[in-house]
């Protein structure tokens, strides 16, 4: 340590250094953040956008919802499009399907309520959801609809235990009425199920999340798709083969609604990029690419178990990728101030030039 | 409370009988809401005091609950101030709640490598013993010529510049009639 | 206009500053003057960067542009000012001798002041022993009675007299050019001028300016004369004594006014009277004379009555005229007592015990090391203080502990830890920085064995006088005698503080009225007062620093708020804001008049006048006290009723500012060959280590320039912000500001390690590179600046190394004020060595410094001619 | 019924939440030209509403360590620094030896700090590339006042210069999505027309954080709770002013009835104007934006997002009624094409 003449190297070379690494795209020169902060590694693949901001920080806070939420909107959606086909198979007397739909409608609605509450950040206080009744909050009006679709898909899968009981006395007064206490209730599970599956996009969409809020078209029909796509894959694995007819011309409906509706998500201008770009651009376009295998597989799989499977488990697949990837493209865009800042700038520059005409 | 006034209470209740259908507002205010107020007007007390930090000499209210300080603000009375305060000022409630505040004796005996507790009587009797001591062991009389020196050098003080007037005439007097001389302050520095 | 400099009013002083906004609001023009642009700079019209420690040629260069175009109110500075005073023969200017004035005595770097007299007042000058008056940090006259000076001065209102003050002090500033301001201070020559021209348009008869300043002018080994240079310019253009003038001194602690009104300093007592001297004072005549100063004007004519106050007040009944008041029981000055010298004492094993009262050394004191190495080193210490501060730890927490400079098991000093009260624990005065006194009313009681500063003391004299009871030695009869029966109360004890004010304040000793006025003192012994500038706190009996009718119900000067020394009048010296026949200088500037018809002075502030004198009065020949104050003699406190331009006498470095460079500066003084200022406070103590500076060689081993000062969210040493959680996460680590071409050069990276060397210790600190801070561009070189916080330690919530482990020792000459506001260095990036590897670095950078032998840079330099300097040479 | 501009347009937000003869509306005006980044406000919200410590790292954001407003800092003062001329005043380095600004680098180096604000997501990490161009000067393009003292001046670089500090807080949106996402009613209108949560109700769903158009509002993790801003209802209950507009040294923050606080602004920034600050400009003082106006708006020096603020935020909520709309629409294709598919041809 005796030694302090400054090292040799040219003046200010340290400094050239120091500024060099900053325009690296890695931005590795840099200590990494301590504490909480991710690496932020991939907005620095995108072209740095002409605008300013405060310290790159995002505008918004992203959203602080955990994976649980990405889950929900499988199994909520899962168990929507269930209830459907639940109902679909009690009216057109198919028993096994019925079956099938109605007992994953159950064990969908008994994840999502799981894991909405495990997501809560006090899950103790849960029921304060049931104070108020807000048709400007989607989740409000999430929460009475799973209100009135659990209890009804709870009733319609337990009624299939009917046969399980013994044939008389009061239990077996049970046994006799439970179907038809069944087939009302799955019915009228069906009657809300529609309601379950798509008011999710709202849910999203309801945000100041650019690339959620932008998507408001399209993310309803995308998550009516994909709970069809989810539900139709779960009968075509689980159910009779003969009876899973309805099921592979539904596979095609629900690829038909979720690409048909969904394709405007790639063209509402910046906020696209997180649905075609990184990870989450990634999970989006393999949920397309499984969903049209999956229904292309149904198409074609007939009564094989075999393909019925493949089909269904592409299926499955296919509505979970776009969940997380949806619900990912979300995040990056809360997470990047351009996101927030280049639209809005756009739009005022248009508002002021509409003005001066 | 009975099942009527519960269903009554029910804020949707409350939406589809009141004024505020969407739940905004009226529909969705808590009981805890309805029973808020601010802790400065059900305070037992008042004092009007002075931040104790730079020498701007801001006018403070400090509130007291239940013989603890429960709040700290700028007195709005105060021309030198007009209700305002700094950061630190601002932080007053902390710095005299502070966890980190020492309440009670700690000593550390020489050669020590540990605090150590202390009972305060036996810590004041423990100082005036030394003070004492050093007053004695280096009591100088008279000067070189027999001109009165009247003091001791043995030992000194240095005083921060939050003290009182009060505080500061007692120090100075004290140690003026023991002797001392080397009694210095913040407002040397 | 408003300028400030050499303080950063918005980030130390914010509620302050409400004022300056409020002004700014109005139309008053801002000017800030700092090393680096601060919050204050960014609210400010216009910022000038200044080299650190250049602030009295920056001013000097105003003051020359003021008098070469005749911008001064000459009115007010022919009748209120000395302008027109005549200056013996024998005087010889800086201009002259390079930089030092006549009668210097190179062997005690000390002057004889007899050759800076009035004409005719020659043998004033002999009185002071110089020296001892350094010592003693006596040169101010015990820092507020003015100077001994006849009463009736020979004059010329003509101002034309070569000898006049007037044309001493155009010639003094005469070098003080544009161009030397900005090879001195590395500001351009057109922001000097903005800052000049602004300054002397916005003054005069319609319009006042004031000056603002704070520590960044005291702590500097010439800091008295930096104020004496604002105060020339605001006596020149009749800024004095005036609403919107004034030189502000904005100080930065609670109760620092007050901790020097009602002194804990070793050479002053209560109300600025001086420390009895071994060899001035030894009786009482001998100490009244030298305060009173026969033959002068002013106030100070009644300085037996004070002290004869104070003593009936602190010996009560066995104080009697037949014992001169027991004057015979003070202890005695011999020379240097202050605390840097104890410090060095402390290290030298001279002391054996210290209390600390809220006092924060390690942290807050100049040279960190020598101030824990002294405290390791006694037999015992007490500290006081809400929180466990560095200065209660440092016998295991200290740097030194890392170093093995202090290990526990080998450190002797004994620790008391005494857990004090805090400000609404307990009830008393602060003084705040304009004089004002105000109560605080006790909220709560203190927690656990937590105590005030009034119980520790007034129980502490208990025991110790119970102790002595029964002595009859002659030693312990000043405490015996001692006054000390306070009413206590309340589960503790506690004294009572409202009686301690009202013993300050002084009563009639028979009827134990209190008394309202310092006038009303008697020096029979029939009163007795603690600190006669604080007489009339309680008069009437009444708490007046507890007054708080509401500011909105009261005019701005609001007397109704609390009580300011003396008398409660807000502005000092106030007769100056009407023309010498006591008619306002104009309607907008009215503050106090006279009034004819009542015969009697009036106006918005209790006039800082007799009541009763009129503006036409003139005293007989050779009246001297309080009677030989004219009607139009302002200033009433100086020996001559003037504003000082020209300091006769009491300033111990020159009777006019001059600038010398720091002790530890980059830089040939580019003013003179003198380089610092040869009379400054110096010790040589093999701790006490400085940088070498031109022309000394080597001084380019520290070749940049530090400074140091406050956050807006940290309090001092620390222990009042870094204990706080609110606070301590606005400013969470220690850091150093630089600028990018410094950053560049030394190779810093923002947010990476840097540290500093001087020859005393090295610290590290994150470095902040920022555009705040510029190079400057001085004498054609380029000089870097850094700047750090000195409020971190190694206690609290919050750490780091302290800034003020950096500085050396060395004092201003008249106050005793270390320079600890500027300091040279080395940055070196990344972090500092630790340990053994910690002393051998800086040991090592004393040795390429020359300095390995301790060679002290020499007082005077007038006889090193170089092409850099003295551009008469 | 629901007012017309329930959802969106100009609204008296305190009636539209079912208060019948409210006060007036309340709200706050930060002058961020007399801000004097003192941090008065961020402590003095501390102390009265018991918001815990929200990080001890140093951010190297110029003077700002609290880095955004998060549920453990209700205020965030704001410091930017800028190589730009600051209006009022002379410049600040004119003919020092400078060399070009170091802004945009320093700016880079801060955007990738972190520290544990015990909120989440808290304080996110930004992107360099971005930050680099918040100081809005000129791009930093090499060393040419990088030379040892003494040796030659070097070209003058920067000039200019300005600090810029804005005390940022909840906008108490006259459309308050957070208000209208919360499912529980946690969120609510006071009387004064603030928008604030209510503790004893929040559950932590969440919503309320993606759905703020400012990034305000934010969770805190021991706790799970979402806080915010409440402008001090306890406070205003009983007359008194929140404890930031209460503290502020320099009336930076100016509290009171919204309606008077927009033509103060309105003076204030013609008076900027004059004063030859033609930068100067409000920021959510318009009943006609897309929150319908804010309950607490700035006077600004610089474009919104240079402080972290979006610089022409619509409530998402205004585009309810047509999400809504599609919902439905999907929820009945969906059942469409179940019943389809259940009653084509049997295989």
């Amino acid at each position: 340590m005796t030694d302090e003449t400054p090292s040799n190297e040219p003046v200010g070379a340290r400094f050239r250094e120091f500024r060099a690494g900053l325009d690296r795209p890695d931005g590795k020169r840099h200590r990494r953040p301590r504490g909480r902060g991710g690496d932020g590694g991939e907005q620095l693949t995108v072209p740095p956008a002409d605008f300013a901001s405060y310290y790159g920080r995002p505008v918004l806070k992203p959203p602080v919802w955990k994976y649980d939420i990405a889950g929900y909107l499988f199994t909520g959606g899962l168990a929507a499009g269930s209830a459907l086909i639940g109902a679909g198979a009690q009216l057109t007397g198919r028993p096994g399907l019925r079956r099938v739909g109605r007992w994953t409608a159950l064990g969908g609605v008994a994840a999502s309520t799981y894991l909405l509450v495990h997501d809560l950040g006090r899950p103790a206080r849960f029921h304060h959801m049931l104070r108020v009744a807000k048709v400007t909050s989607p989740m409000s009006v999430g929460t009475w609809i799973l209100a009135a679709f659990g209890p009804l898909a709870g009733v319609a899968a337990v009624a299939e235990l009917a046969p399980l009981l013994p044939q008389h006395g009061v239990l077996g007064l049970a046994r006799r009425i439970a179907p038809p206490i069944g087939n009302v209730a799955g019915l009228a599970a069906a009657a809300t199920a529609p309601a379950l599956a798509t008011y999710t996009g709202v849910l999203l969409a309801d945000t100041a999340v650019p690339s959620w809020h932008d998507a408001y078209p399209s993310l309803p029909f995308v998550f009516a798709g994909s709970a069809l796509a989810a539900a139709s894959g779960v009968g075509l694995i689980a159910a009779p083969t003969a009876e899973t007819a309805p099921l592979r011309r539904l596979a095609l409906a629900a690829a038909a609604i979720e690409l048909g509706g969904g394709h405007r998500l790639e063209r509402q201008g910046l906020t696209s990029e997180p649905y075609t770009h990184g990870r989450s651009g990634r999970l989006v376009k393999a949920g397309r690419a499984l969903l049209a295998v999956g229904a292309a597989t149904a198409l074609v799989s007939g009564r094989s178990r075999v393909l019925s499977a493949i089909s269904g488990a592409a299926l499955v697949a296919s509505s979970i990728a776009t969940r997380f990837g949806v619900f990912e493209a979300g995040r990056v865009s809360a997470r990047d101030p351009k996101y927030t800042v280049v639209p809005q700038r756009e739009r005022l520059a248009e508002n002021r030039s509409t003005t001066r005409l | 409370m009975g099942v009527r006034s519960w269903f009554e209470g029910w804020p949707v209740y409350r939406q589809l009988t009141g004024t505020d259908p969407l739940g905004r507002g009226a529909a969705a205010k808590s009981d805890g809401s309805r029973s808020l107020t601010a802790r400065t007007d059900t305070a037992d007390s008042m004092a009007r005091s002075v931040c104790p930090y730079c020498a701007v000499g801001c006018g403070q209210r400090v509130f007291v609950k239940d013989g603890q300080v429960s709040q700290i603000e700028g007195d709005p009375d105060s021309p030198i101030s007009r209700g305002r305060l700094c950061p630190k000022g601002a932080a007053s409630k902390s710095l005299v709640t502070s966890p980190l505040r020492q309440t009670t004796v700690r000593y550390r005996r020489p050669y020590g490598t540990e605090w150590e507790d202390l009972d305060l009587d036996t810590a004041m009797n423990m100082i005036a013993d030394r003070v004492l001591a050093a007053r004695d062991e280096t009591w100088e009389d008279v000067d070189a010529e027999g001109r009165p020196l009247n003091r001791t050098l043995g030992f000194s003080s240095l005083g921060g510049a939050t003290l009182d007037n009060e505080e500061n005439y007692l120090i100075k007097k004290l140690f003026t009639a023991t002797g001392a001389l080397q009694i210095e302050n913040q407002a040397r520095i | 206009m408003i300028v400030i400099q050499g303080s950063n009013m918005a980030e130390a002083h914010p509620v302050g500053f409400q004022w300056v906004m409020e002004a700014k609001r109005r139309g008053a023009k801002v000017f800030h003057v700092d090393p680096r642009f601060t919050r204050t700079s960014a609210l400010a019209d216009a910022y000038l960067p200044i080299r650190a420690g250049t602030d009295i040629a920056l001013l000097g260069g105003v003051i020359r542009y003021i008098l070469d175009n005749e911008l001064d109110f000459r009115e007010y500075v022919v009748a209120y000012t000395n302008a027109a005073t005549i200056v013996t023969e024998d005087y010889r200017d800086t201009e002259d001798l390079h930089g030092l004035f006549s009668g210097f005595n190179e062997e005690n770097a000390s002057y004889d002041q007899t050759s800076w007299q009035y004409n005719g007042d020659e043998s004033n000058g002999a009185k002071h022993d110089t020296e001892t008056q350094r010592e003693t940090a006596a040169g101010l006259e015990h820092e507020s009675h003015g100077a001994q000076v006849n009463g009736q001065t020979q004059r010329d209102e003509t101002l034309q007299h070569p000898r006049c003050v007037y044309q001493i002090l155009k010639r003094h500033y005469a070098r003080y050019t544009p161009e030397m301001v900005e090879r001195v201070c590395g500001i351009p020559q057109d922001r000097f001028l903005e800052l000049a021209q602004a300054w002397a348009a916005n003054s005069g008869r319609e319009r006042t300016s004031m000056l603002v300043y704070s520590v960044g002018w005291t702590q500097h080994s010439v800091g008295v004369q930096y104020i004496r240079t604002g105060a020339i310019i605001q006596l020149l253009l009749g800024n004095m004594g005036r609403p919107g003038g004034g030189v502000m001194a904005l100080r930065g602690h609670a109760s620092i006014q007050g901790s020097t009104d009602v002194p804990t300093l070793f050479n002053l007592l209560p109300g600025y009277l001086p420390m009895p001297h071994h060899a001035d004072h030894p009786t009482f005549d001998e100490w009244v004379e030298s305060i009173r100063h026969p033959g002068q004007k002013g106030f100070w004519g009644n300085a037996r009555a004070y002290g004869v106050n104070l003593l009936k007040a602190y010996w009560g009944d066995a104080a009697t005229a037949e014992n001169d008041y027991c004057y015979g029981y003070m202890p005695r000055m011999t020379g240097d007592h202050g605390t840097y010298q104890q410090v060095l004492n402390m290290i030298d094993g001279k002391i054996k015990g210290y209390f600390l009262l809220g006092q924060n050394p390690a942290v807050g004191s100049a040279h960190g090391r020598a101030q824990r190495l002294g405290m390791a080193n006694l037999d015992w210490l007490v500290v006081r203080d809400l929180f466990m501060i560095e200065s209660a730890t440092f016998w295991h927490n200290a740097p030194e502990a890392e170093t093995g400079e202090i290990v526990p098991e080998r450190c002797r000093t004994e620790v008391f830890f005494l857990p004090a009260a805090s400000h609404v624990e307990k009830e008393g005065t602060f003084t705040q920085t304009q004089r004002l006194l105000q109560w605080r009313e006790k909220a709560v009681e203190p927690p656990g064995d937590a105590r005030s500063e009034l119980w520790f003391f007034y129980h502490l004299g208990r025991i110790i006088r119970e102790r002595l009871a029964q002595s009859t030695r002659p030693r312990d009869r000043a405490l015996l005698d001692l006054n000390w029966n306070y009413p206590t109360h309340g589960p503790n004890a506690e004294p009572s503080a409202e009686a301690v004010l009202y013993e300050i304040n002084g009563y009639d000793v028979a009827s134990g009225r209190p008394l309202s006025s310092y006038t009303e003192m008697k020096d029979d012994g029939s009163t007795a007062g603690g600190c006669w500038i604080y007489t009339g706190v309680y008069a009437d009996g009444v708490n007046q620093a507890a007054r708080r009718k509401p500011g909105a119900e009261q005019s701005l000067v609001a007397l109704e708020w609390g009580w300011a020394w003396p008398s409660n009048r807000r502005i000092l010296y106030n007769r100056a804001s009407a023309d010498p026949e006591g008619r306002p200088w104009s309607e907008r500037k009215k503050y106090v008049w006279w009034d004819p018809d009542k015969g009697e002075w009036t106006g918005y502030d209790v006039p800082d006048f007799e009541k009763n004198k009129a503006p036409t009065y003139r005293p007989p020949p050779n009246t001297s006290g309080v009677a030989g104050i004219a009607g139009d003699d302002p200033f009433i406190l100086q020996g001559d009723g003037k504003g000082w331009l020209y300091a006769p006498s009491g300033v111990l470095d020159g009777p006019l500012p001059t600038h010398y460079e720091p002790v530890e500066s980059p830089v040939r003084n580019p003013l003179y060959r003198q380089q610092a200022n040869p009379t400054r406070k110096v010790y040589t103590h093999p701790i006490n280590t400085l940088n070498p500076s031109p022309p000394q060689e080597h001084s380019d081993v520290f070749p940049y320039v530090f400074t140091v000062s406050r956050l807006t969210e940290h309090h001092t040493a620390g222990a009042m912000s870094r204990n706080v959680s609110p606070l301590a996460e606005l400013q969470p680590e220690m850091f150093v500001e630089v600028s990018p071409e410094l950053a560049a050069l030394r190779g810093l990276s923002h947010l990476g390690w840097a540290h500093l060397v001087t020859s005393r210790a090295a610290v590290e600190a994150k470095v902040l590179v920022t555009d705040r801070v510029t190079p400057l561009r001085v004498d054609g070189r380029i000089i870097h600046q850094v700047w750090l916080p000195y409020h971190f330690g190694f206690e609290g919530l919050v750490t780091g190394d302290s800034a003020n482990d950096l500085f050396g020792i060395t004092l201003d000459p008249n106050v005793l004020i270390q320079e600890s506001k500027v300091g040279t260095c080395d940055v070196r990036p990344g972090r500092r060595p630790r340990g053994q590897d910690l002393l051998d670095l800086v040991v090592d950078y004393r040795r390429r410094s020359g300095n390995l032998v301790h060679r002290y840079p020499p007082m005077v330099t007038t006889d090193v001619a170089d092409s850099s300097s003295d551009q008469e040479a | 019924m629901p007012h017309a501009n329930a959802l969106y347009g100009p609204l008296d937000p305190a009636p539209d939440a079912g208060y019948e003869n409210p006060p007036p509306r309340m709200g706050f005006f930060t002058d961020t030209s007399v801000c004097i980044g003192c941090k008065a406000c961020e402590v003095a919200c501390k102390e009265w509403n018991g918001v815990p410590e929200s990080g001890l790292d140093l951010l190297g954001m110029s003077y700002d360590n609290t880095g955004a407003l998060t549920a453990n800092s209700w205020r965030h003062v704001a410091f930017v620094e800028q190589p730009r001329s600051a209006g009022w005043a002379t410049p600040a380095f004119e003919e020092q030896p400078d060399g070009p600004s170091v802004s945009p680098l320093t700016a880079a180096v801060g955007a990738r700090t972190g520290t544990d604000t015990g909120t989440d997501p808290g304080l996110s990490p930004g992107s360099p590339a971005v930050a680099a161009r918040m100081s809005g000067g000129p791009e930093f393009l090499g060393m040419p006042g990088a030379q040892p003292p003494g040796r030659g001046s070097g070209a003058e670089g920067r000039t200019d210069f300005r600090w810029l500090m804005m005390s940022d807080v909840c906008k108490h949106c006259t459309h308050a999505a957070c208000l209208d996402v919360c499912p529980t009613g946690s969120l609510f209108r006071t009387e004064f027309g603030t928008v604030v949560v209510q503790e004893d109700i929040c559950n932590g769903c969440g919503y309320c954080i993606s759905a703020c158009p400012y990034g305000v509002i934010d969770q805190r993790k021991d706790d799970g709770r979402a806080w915010k801003c409440t402008l001090c209802y306890d406070r205003l209950g009983v007359g008194m002013t929140p404890a930031c507009a209460q503290a502020c040294p320099t009336e930076s923050i100016q509290y009171g009835e919204l309606d008077e606080l927009r033509e103060r602004a309105a003076a204030r920034v013609a008076k900027l104007h004059e004063r030859g600050v033609p930068e100067a400009r409000l920021y959510g003082h318009d009943p006609n934006d897309g929150v319908g106006g804010d309950g607490a708006f700035f006077l600004l020096l610089d474009e919104p997002e240079v402080y972290g603020l979006p610089p022409d935020p619509i409530v998402t909520t205004r585009d309810l009624p047509a999400m809504w709309k599609r919902a439905g629409l999907a929820a009945v294709t969906m059942a469409v094409a179940t019943a389809i598919a259940f009653l084509g041809r049997r295989r």
